[in-house]
């Protein structure tokens, strides 16, 4: 059953990661493609975290973990850069 | 247990780490702790060379694991002499960019200047392939710092393109790397030895690529027509201490080509045969004819070394690509005679842009240099070792490489193409010399006057180092019949390449001792 | 027990799955772009919040348990508001005018259009207040 | 007096001169003659064993693999140069110590002087034929500094490279003809060489060999047409004209046809060439000669003339022809340097060397009129002077040659070439001592010095002594010509006397000085014509082909190095897409061994959305934003495929670098244009899609046949995995890899990118100290948002920054047996950093960091080095690790590896570059007139509610 | 699932080096990075691919993915981050200095910025 | 004074022990060593970082915590699913988008943002901006016909409770 539910959820992630880049390619606006951006990471996020529990293994855990992390800083980089211009001013 | 092979590369990596980490502020302290540590280098490469003077290969297990497993330096004579040639070359680049103000010109150039000397001769004590990819990255990133050392927007527009190229470079050099452990599963340069010519004639193909791959890389190092591009702009805008430190990186170049192509894949490999003796010829006479003619047409004096480093590596890669002994050797005594003469000539370049005025490096009458007859006396001489005319070493070395091509069908082409080119880098060299240091302005009384109060003392030391190269030259071409009994012995020791190949396979590394680890199991 | 387990981690599964390609489809879907900003900033963090505590359950019930996933779920949940708050003003700063917001009940106007004196005064360096290497001898 | 030291010590002498000036004038050119003078002593001290037909040898070697040996042996011809060269430069030294000016430097002079003279001394003593190339090309390079002694002289300059560039030119040529010439004979010894006449001519290589000698031979003796260089050499100072260019360089070709004579001579191929080439330049030398206004013009194309008069003797093959060339060598040698000389004086006094306006100095100038007359009268062909003897033998040579079946042209041609000869030696006392006195510039010129007149004069006592009485030069000549002969050919029966009778050589000679008189009396009008008919000045062509070489190399030089990068790499790509694509096609490629994986949907969609944001980025490149948000999901789904391929250390490291490149590529686009401008037309941008669609195609079918292939044996990756724990203490065998097994790539990986980050530093510190920095400083601001430092994102911030901190610390030392290490933690931490910068600002930030980044890297790299030294102290090599499991209460059993030490040294490393390159960004940022926040919030009510809460206090 | 990798390795390339040859330095130096991805894709893969077998020493598991690869492209990725980091600079400059940011140095490019801005 | 020692040595002692089970968490085990090792990198991290916490919130009532964030954690269950239905269901025509004010009684940095947060992790609101005194946020609204109702709604239920909390 849980082997279903993971198909069912692989599908409908895959999907999500098709439709957040579709976002991000048509934009319009930088900040819907850093959203789509953000959106892309955190369904790698949800990715991981379900082919960790396909296979049965921790080993990925800080993957995700490492992506939800990085994903947020880069989020905040590219919005930082369209607001500000200096990332680190 | 012997330590001194990795000596080279340990000594300036703690070297610089130290200079970043205490003596960052401390001029004077940077240059004392920079030149010792060069010495040290030059002391124990003169030791590395002694060692293996006999035919002794030297070699050290890093970590203590065996070969192919772990990484190992190994020093034969090939290995030390361009060790002995790199630390014999940095001692007067680095009197000179200390005796010029180079080195304070702009921020960490000793740094930097270590880590470039550690990624020469790591990558020329290496006896692993990615380890050798790893050491070309550090004395690139370290020479694309140095080359645009105290900035300038000519440096850093040609510095960009530097980078770029090598970048590319860098990128085929991993293509490469890993073809060659997809077909080979080793990386260890003497197992690959063993393995490449135990694969099946059936499977040739990835290896075959592998090696072609590798060969562009290395002549994109040695600045090998089409693959030169790279070279002649970053070495004329380089700072001349720089551009002469620089004279030995396209030796490594050189260096992988004769190691890889008479350990790796001979020439006398069924499954590597038809490669590139139908072009690698032909692409070296043509980089030679380019590097003189460069000579020729070059506008400015910096333009004009750089496009002699062009020709002599023409000139190296001709003796090369014949892979005989004699071919080998001969260029072997090219390769020290021309990175002697490059340096020379590169810091004489920086001695002509900092003391002649107006548009210095160029051909218009300028008012006459201070000191010009000790720079123009020295110019004479390395120009005349860099076109090959009697009596320094160029001469000697051009003899030795017409005389290792007789043999070869192509015989006429070679002669032909060689004694053409030195004609045409007689006629630059005259030309640049005679505008440079003859063709000077009558000097007008009261310019002089301001000259002389207005010029700074001419520093000694750099002439103390154009000097002590020029000197070099000088024991290079006397001691020119030595010379070549030793680089004959290097070159039949490449060519027998049967003790170093067991040397490093066949050494015992460590024993696994935590095997009978009771207490722990591994979960 | 195992039937129900089961039955439990597989709805958390999919449930997950749902909510991660809605806040996706929404992304899509949605044209005006501060509206776009709600879905996956919302629906996204819940649909991997779900994944994650059924990875969570899972390692609990058939293995040797695991609660790690807790912290990316926390991570995310800390995250996402910044997150959605610096694209918010991103679409402000680029597409939204002053008019088109409500005024601020007390204050004179919203940050990200205060790009006045005070803005600029308050966010650059300054000449001497570099970083601790600034000038090394 | 050993050869060795005779040819040395001009060479080491050379080294006096320099320092001798500082000592006076007279000591410079004192001890430059005696330096001479010993040399040529020591010579003449084998002067009886030589002329009883001894040979002197001495052998050094040099570079024996070569055949390339300092061999020097001492025969007759070497002795007679040698005595040439030694004597005739001890005249020149004494002339040129009252020749030069005060303004001329002498020492410098003397030392170029001295290097010629020891080159000289080589040529003509070597044993060795790749040593005689050495002293060969030394004598056109002592010449190219003697020539252009004058620097400020234009016409100084310019002849010392064109004599530079054709006589090297012929040496170039020479080094090959002799490396053959050696292959054939078998050894590069002269000695060894002369004895293989047959074998030599026999070669299919003789005729090659020959050719390329000879160019050699001829360019330095100035045979036609390579004779214009010499008279352009004429801008040197006299003394090196007449020693150089009359006596002694321009004979150093002549000299080699005589020395290999024995080997060369006698074949078709020889005489004709020879012989052709002589008799042409010695008549177009003869007649160009006659027309020159330039006195040392004048000189010097009758030079050229009677180099091709002697080339011409020797051409012909004859064992009288050699001994004719021998005499007149030694004759022209006399009168020539003499003739030079007093051309010298005559310009020194009167102030010019142009004949027309100069007349009448017979009277002013006796001694030097006496001494001019009798040396022209001798280049006439005058009886009872030498020259008279030796051009006798010359013609009585030429009326028994026969070439191209014409029994008359050799005759008449030498003839005609004779009358010439007298003509312009008329013309130069007829038009300079008599007639009237013209201005003569200087005024009143007289009679030089002493020391000046003494050494032509010397030469004219010669001119007349071999002239009158013959039979004093004979056994010189004698010996000389039997050197010369060698085994090749019996000495001739002939001798040297006034009187041999009335011969057709002597009608021949008759007719020439007969018709020397007429030509000069008609000179006026056939000086109008030739003026208006001449042939083109030989530097007008010569000037045209170098030009036109210089700027055919400038053009091939410039059009391919013209700094268009991405031509470069474009050829960069196609070479190695030709070159690998060749490779592959001649190599045989196996069959697929392997089993693919099953394509997943998931993995495929993950490959959608990478080729897809590939192909967008690549589309939309230009909006550079864009190109950064597609490089990150491009980085992302490398990072997810990594991580699916079973690789959980490349995607951490993947994602965590992928971060931290776009973050720098951002703060690099601060200063950069948003936008890439369209600039690359259609066709152009369809080469470079082919190109690139080449390349992308060859590395994918690269990696698909690998992949579908297996290893031909087993990787050595098998031992790691084998021995990772049991010998390195880890289960994460990628990281004992990494920090172990090859642990010395990471130490060089460390490194670059510690070097990476000073360079980053570096570069920022000049930028900043140049014209950028006014140009950063006061760019104009630009239209952001407002609220720099959002109270969210500072709060969240302080949050997490603990929190990644202590991830970072988790990824660290879990790295040796899970994924992770040293490398990612350090990024994470560094990210965590990077963090707290982008909430609160750098400057605010970094102002509570206290720890320098230069001292982080440094530490790193030494911590990991000093790791890896450690091992010495154990007796093992560098980067030998060690572990142990360890238990201290309340913790569990855990494991202490020297890798982690080697492990923090790469964090470190890691941290302080990403550091200091970020710090590098923002000190560019930085503007003049803003100030940095005091504040870590830009808006923070609660910081206003105490302000105010303050005021209402205070 | 081989076909993708080398697929990926292949569009990867060709863009990387499409972008190295346009007329700016920024294309430029996204597209090495581009190529820097696809290399180190080509180096990992030619440990050929396994799923769902890391190189993490497990009890009872014979079956491991070939960890050298993944420890070279460690490497190399440690490396072209240096590398792009030390572009990024040079490339900066170039353009700060001259006030261009062309990658072709060609005449008329010589030193704009330096002397024309004093 | 040792009181002022300890506050040294543990400047935030709930992020001590928030960052004990973090490790915890981290290493995925509860053991002593983990525990104690926990606390030793929770005590120094928070030494190591204290400068960039200046101004430490206290929080006055810590049971409240615990009730807000179930509060929170219930909200965002329920209104996710009514957002997935608006999303899904909706026509884009038919929303009806607003801009909220909510002026700010709250003046602490941390409390401000806790509740921009929860308005942003609670569906159908996200906190947008703050204005240029920080006195009022901005939100936007997905499908909010009466933006009143949605400034009241926030500032009872949650600002409210966070205002009890932290002031
Ligand atoms: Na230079
Ligand atoms: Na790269």
């Amino acid at each position: 059953m849980i082997t279903y539910a993971l198909y069912f959820a692989f599908t409908a992630v895959g999907l999500s990661l098709l439709l957040a880049m579709w976002r991000l390619l048509i934009g319009p606006d930088v900040g819907d493609r850093v959203l789509a951006l953000d959106t892309l990471a955190i369904n790698a996020v949800a990715l991981i975290v379900l082919y960790g529990i396909y296979a049965q293994t921790q080993t990925y855990f800080e993957a995700a973990l490492l992506i939800a992390m990085l994903g947020f800083v880069s989020t905040v980089a590219y919005a930082r850069f369209v607001l500000r211009r200096d990332v680190i001013e | 247990m012997s330590h001194w092979i990795i000596a080279p590369v340990i000594l300036p990596a703690m070297m610089a780490a130290f200079i970043v980490l205490v003596v960052r502020f401390h001029p004077l302290l940077q240059r004392v702790f920079s030149l010792a540590g060069t010495l040290a280098i030059l002391a124990v490469a003169a030791g590395l060379y002694w060692q293996t003077s006999d035919g002794t290969i030297l070699l050290y297990q890093l970590g203590d694991w065996a070969a192919p497993f772990g990484i190992v330096l190994v020093a034969d004579r090939l290995s030390a002499l361009f060790v002995l040639l790199t630390a014999v070359l940095a001692v007067p680049v680095l009197l000179y960019a200390m005796g010029s103000g180079w080195d304070m010109r702009g921020r960490h150039f000793h740094a930097l200047f270590q880590f470039q000397l550690m990624g020469i001769l790591g990558a020329f004590l290496t006896g692993d392939a990615f380890n050798l990819f790893v050491f070309f990255e550090v004395l690139l990133i370290a020479s694309y710092g140095l080359m645009i050392h105290s900035g300038g927007a000519r440096r850093f527009r040609v510095g960009v393109q530097y980078v770029v190229y090598n970048l590319l470079g860098s990128t085929l050099f991993l293509f490469a790397l890993g073809t060659i452990y997809a077909e080979t599963g080793t990386l260890n340069m003497a197992d690959l030895a063993q393995r490449v010519a135990a694969l099946p004639v059936d499977d040739t193909a990835g290896v075959r690529v592998a090696a072609v791959m590798l060969l562009m890389v290395f002549a994109v190092k040695a600045a090998i027509l089409p693959l030169h591009f790279w070279l002649p702009a970053a070495y004329a805008a380089a700072p001349a201490p720089v551009a002469a430190l620089f004279a030995v990186m396209t030796k490594v170049g050189a260096y992988a080509i004769i190691r890889f192509f008479t350990l790796i894949f001979p020439p006398d490999l069924a499954i590597t045969q038809g490669l590139f003796d139908s072009w690698l010829l032909p692409a070296a006479l043509v980089t030679l004819t380019l590097g003189m003619l460069g000579i020729l047409g070059a506008r400015r004096l910096d333009a004009l070394v750089a496009f002699a480093v062009v020709g002599s590596m023409g000139m190296l890669m001709t003796s090369i690509s014949v892979f005989t002994p004699a071919g080998i050797a001969a260029a072997l005594y090219y390769a020290v005679h021309s990175t002697l003469a490059t340096a020379a000539l590169f810091l004489l370049v920086g001695v002509v842009e900092d003391r002649r005025a107006g548009n210095a490096l160029g051909y218009d009458p300028a008012p006459p240099l201070p000191g010009a007859a000790l720079v123009a006396g020295f110019f004479f001489a390395a120009a005349i070792a860099m076109a090959g005319l009697p009596p320094l070493s160029g001469f000697v070395g051009k003899l030795l490489i017409l005389d290792a091509t007789m043999a070869d069908p192509r015989m006429a082409w070679v002669w032909a193409v060689v004694l053409s080119t030195s004609l045409i880098a007689v006629i630059g060299f005259s030309r640049a010399g005679s505008a440079i240091f003859w063709k000077a302005h009558a000097p007008d009384t009261a310019a002089v006057a301001t000259m002389a109060e207005d010029a700074p003392p001419t520093p000694a030391l750099p002439m103390v180092a154009i000097g002590g190269l020029i000197a070099m030259l000088a024991l290079v071409t006397v001691f020119a019949g030595p010379l070549q009994r030793n680089f004959a012995a290097t070159a039949a020791q490449l060519f027998a390449p049967g003790p170093y190949i067991s040397v490093v396979l066949d050494t015992p590394g460590r024993t696994i001792t935590h095997d009978a680890d009771s207490e722990e199991e591994a979960h | 027990m195992s039937a129900a387990a089961e039955i439990f981690v597989s709805a958390l599964i999919v449930i997950g799955a749902v909510f991660t390609l809605v806040g996706s489809w929404g992304l899509v879907k949605l044209d005006a772009p501060m509206s776009r900003l709600h879905a996956p900033t919302k629906a996204g963090t819940l649909g991997v919040g779900s994944v994650l505590m059924a990875s969570m359950c899972y390692a609990f019930i058939w293995r040797d348990g695991s609660a790690h996933e807790l912290l990316i779920t926390a991570f995310l949940f800390v995250t996402a508001p910044v997150s959605a708050m610096l694209i918010a003003k991103v679409a402000i700063f680029r597409r939204t005018n002053v008019q088109e917001l409500p005024p601020p009940p007390t204050d004179t106007t919203w940050a990200t259009h205060d790009t006045g004196e005070r803005a600029i005064k308050s966010s650059s360096a300054s000449e001497n207040r570099g970083g601790n290497t600034a000038t090394p001898g | 007096m050993s050869l060795f030291l005779i040819v040395a010590l001009p060479f080491l002498g050379a080294l006096l001169p320099g320092l001798m000036i500082r000592a006076g004038r007279n000591a410079c050119g004192g001890t430059t003659f005696f330096v001479t003078l010993t040399a040529f002593a020591g010579l003449m001290t084998h002067v009886p064993a030589v002329m009883a037909g001894e040979v002197l040898t001495a052998r050094l070697d040099w570079v024996p693999a070569l055949g390339l040996n300092a061999n020097f042996f001492l025969d007759g011809l070497g002795l007679f140069f040698a005595s040439l060269i030694l004597g005739i430069g001890l005249l020149i030294i004494a002339y040129a110590r009252f020749y030069l000016s005060r303004e001329d430097d002498m020492g410098e002079f003397y030392t170029y002087l001295l290097l010629f003279q020891g080159a000289m001394v080589g040529i003509v003593l070597c044993d060795n034929i790749l040593m005689l190339l050495v002293f060969w090309e030394l004598t056109s390079l002592s010449s190219f500094l003697l020539i252009g002694y004058w620097k400020h002289l234009p016409e100084g300059r310019q002849g010392a490279r064109m004599a530079l560039i054709v006589t090297g030119m012929g040496g170039l040529a020479m080094i090959g003809g002799m490396l053959i010439l050696g292959d054939i004979a078998g050894s590069y010894d002269l000695s060894v060489i002369l004895e293989h006449r047959d074998r030599i001519q026999a070669s299919p290589y003789y005729l090659p060999a020959l050719l390329l000698i000879l160019l050699g031979a001829f360019t330095k003796s100035a045979q036609f047409p390579f004779h214009f260089w010499l008279p352009h050499a004429m801008a040197a100072p006299t003394p090196v004209s007449a020693y150089l260019h009359s006596a002694t360089m321009v004979k150093a070709g002549l000299f080699l046809m005589a020395r290999l004579w024995p080997v060369l001579s006698g074949t078709e191929a020889w005489f004709i060439i020879v012989t052709g080439i002589g008799l042409v330049t010695m008549v177009i030398g003869a007649v160009v000669a006659l027309f020159k206004n330039d006195l040392k013009a004048l000189l010097a194309f009758s030079t050229v003339s009677h180099l091709g008069l002697i080339t011409m003797l020797l051409g012909t093959g004859t064992a009288f022809g050699a001994m004719a060339a021998v005499f007149h060598i030694l004759n022209h040698a006399c009168f020539k340097a003499a003739l030079f000389m007093t051309a010298g004086i005559i310009d020194h006094e009167a102030g010019t060397r142009d004949i027309t306006r100069l007349g009448g100095l017979r009277r002013l100038m006796p001694v030097t009129f006496v001494i001019a007359a009798l040396a022209s009268l001798s280049m006439a062909g005058i009886p009872l002077l030498n020259g008279f003897l030796s051009k006798e033998m010359m013609l009585e040579e030429a009326a028994h040659t026969v070439l191209f079946n014409s029994a008359l042209l050799v005759p008449v041609l030498a003839t005609v070439g004779a009358l010439f000869s007298a003509a312009y030696s008329f013309r130069y006392i007829a038009h300079v001592f008599f007639g009237s006195q013209q201005d003569n510039a200087n005024g009143q010129p007289h009679d030089p010095g002493f020391g000046m007149w003494a050494p032509p004069a010397v030469l004219v006592v010669l001119v007349v002594a071999i002239g009158v009485a013959p039979f004093l030069a004979e056994p010189l000549v004698r010996t000389v010509t039997a050197a010369v002969l060698g085994d090749a050919a019996a000495m001739p029966d002939a001798h040297l006397k006034i009187w041999h009778g009335l011969t057709p050589a002597l009608t021949m000679s008759a007719i020439a000085v007969t018709g020397g008189m007429l030509l000069l009396i008609a000179f006026a009008p056939l000086a109008r014509a030739w003026a208006v008919a001449g042939p083109p000045a030989a530097k007008a062509i010569f000037d045209a082909i170098i030009g036109a070489i210089i700027a055919l190399s400038r053009t091939i030089t410039e059009r391919l190095h013209d700094g268009a990068m991405t031509r470069y790499a474009a050829i960069f790509s196609v070479t190695v897409v030709a070159v690998a694509g060749h490779a592959w096609i001649t190599g045989n490629a196996p069959a697929p061994a392997r089993e693919m994986l099953p394509v997943e949907p998931l993995p495929l969609a993950g490959w959608l959305l990478l080729v897809v944001a590939t192909l967008v980025l690549v589309w939309q490149h230009r909006n550079r934003f864009l190109a950064l948000v597609l490089m990150g999901v491009v980085g992302l789904m490398i990072s997810v495929g990594f991580a699916y391929l079973s690789a959980p250390d490349l995607a951490l490291t993947q994602l965590s670098v992928e971060v931290v490149t776009v973050i720098l590529l951002l703060l690099a686009l601060n200063f950069l244009p948003r936008e890439t401008p369209m600039e690359s037309a259609g066709g152009r941008r369809l080469r470079d899609g082919i190109i690139a669609a080449a390349v992308g195609l060859g590395a994918g079918a690269l990696v698909y046949t690998i992949l579908l292939g297996d290893f031909a044996a087993q990787t050595i990756s098998a031992y790691h995995l084998e021995n990772a724990y049991k010998g390195g203490g880890g289960t994460n065998v990628v990281n004992v890899i990494l920090v172990d097994f090859r642990g010395y790539d990471t130490f060089g990986e460390i490194i670059v990118l510690g070097i990476a980050a000073l360079v980053i530093y570096a570069t920022t510190e000049a930028l900043l100290s140049g014209p950028v920095r006014a140009r950063l400083l006061n760019r104009p601001l630009e239209n952001v948002a407002g609220d720099a430092h959002p109270m969210m994102m500072v709060v969240v911030t302080r949050l997490m920054m603990p929190l990644v901190l202590m991830v970072g610390v988790y990824i660290f030392l879990r790295g040796h047996n899970e994924p992770g290490g040293g490398f990612i933690a350090g990024l994470v931490v560094a990210i965590a950093v990077v963090m707290q910068y982008m909430a609160s600002g750098y400057a605010w930030a970094s102002g509570r960091q206290r720890v320098p980044y230069h001292g982080i890297i440094g530490t790193g790299v030494l911590v990991a080095g000093l790791t890896g030294i450690g091992a010495w102290f154990f007796g093992a090599p560098f980067l030998t690790s060690a572990f142990g499991y360890f238990r201290i209460p309340p913790f569990e059993k855990f494991e202490l590896a020297t890798a982690m030490g080697f492990d923090l040294g790469v964090f470190l490393c890691v941290v302080g570059a990403v550091m200091l390159s970020l710090d590098s960004f923002a000190q560019m940022a930085r503007r003049s007139g803003i100030a940095a926040s005091e504040y870590d919030i830009d808006i923070d009510p609660s910081r206003d509610h105490a302000l105010d809460t303050d005021k209402a206090e205070g | 699932m081989e076909l993708l990798v080398a697929s990926s390795v292949g569009v990867l390339t060709a863009a990387g080096i499409y972008l190295v040859l346009r007329l700016r330095t920024f294309p430029v130096i996204v597209g090495t990075a581009l190529l820097s991805y696809a290399v180190n894709v080509f180096l990992f893969a030619s440990g050929r691919l396994a799923v769902n077998q890391p190189p993490v020493l497990r009890d009872g598991v014979t079956a491991y993915t070939d960890p050298l690869p993944q420890a070279l492209v460690l490497t190399a990725i440690v490396i072209s981050f240096g590398m792009t980091a030390v572009v990024v600079i040079v490339a900066l400059g170039a353009y700060l200095s001259s006030q261009d940011d062309h990658i072709d140095d060609g005449p008329g490019r010589d030193d704009v910025g330096e002397e024309a801005q004093p | 004074m040792p009181r002022k020692l300890i506050w040294r040595l543990f400047p935030h002692p709930l992020l001590t022990l928030l960052l004990t089970l973090v490790w915890c968490l981290l290493v995925n085990g509860f053991s002593s060593g983990t525990v104690a090792f926990g606390l030793i990198l929770g005590t120094v991290i928070p030494i190591l970082t204290a400068a960039y916490w200046p101004r430490r919130p206290v929080i006055r009532k810590p049971l409240r915590v615990l009730e807000y964030i179930l509060i929170v954690l219930w909200d965002i269950i329920v209104a996710n699913v009514q957002v997935a239905i608006i999303v899904v269901f909706k026509r884009n025509a038919d929303m009806a988008s607003n801009w909220v004010a909510i002026p700010l009684e709250l003046r602490t940095p941390e409390a401000i943002a806790i509740l921009a947060g929860t308005i942003t992790l609670t569906p159908g609101t996200v906190s947008a901006d703050l204005s240029d005194e920080g006195h009022a946020l901005l939100v936007h609204a997905l499908d909010a016909p009466d933006p009143d109702a949605v400034r009241d709604a926030i500032k009872s239920r949650y600002e409210r409770r966070l205002k009890e909390i932290f002031e």
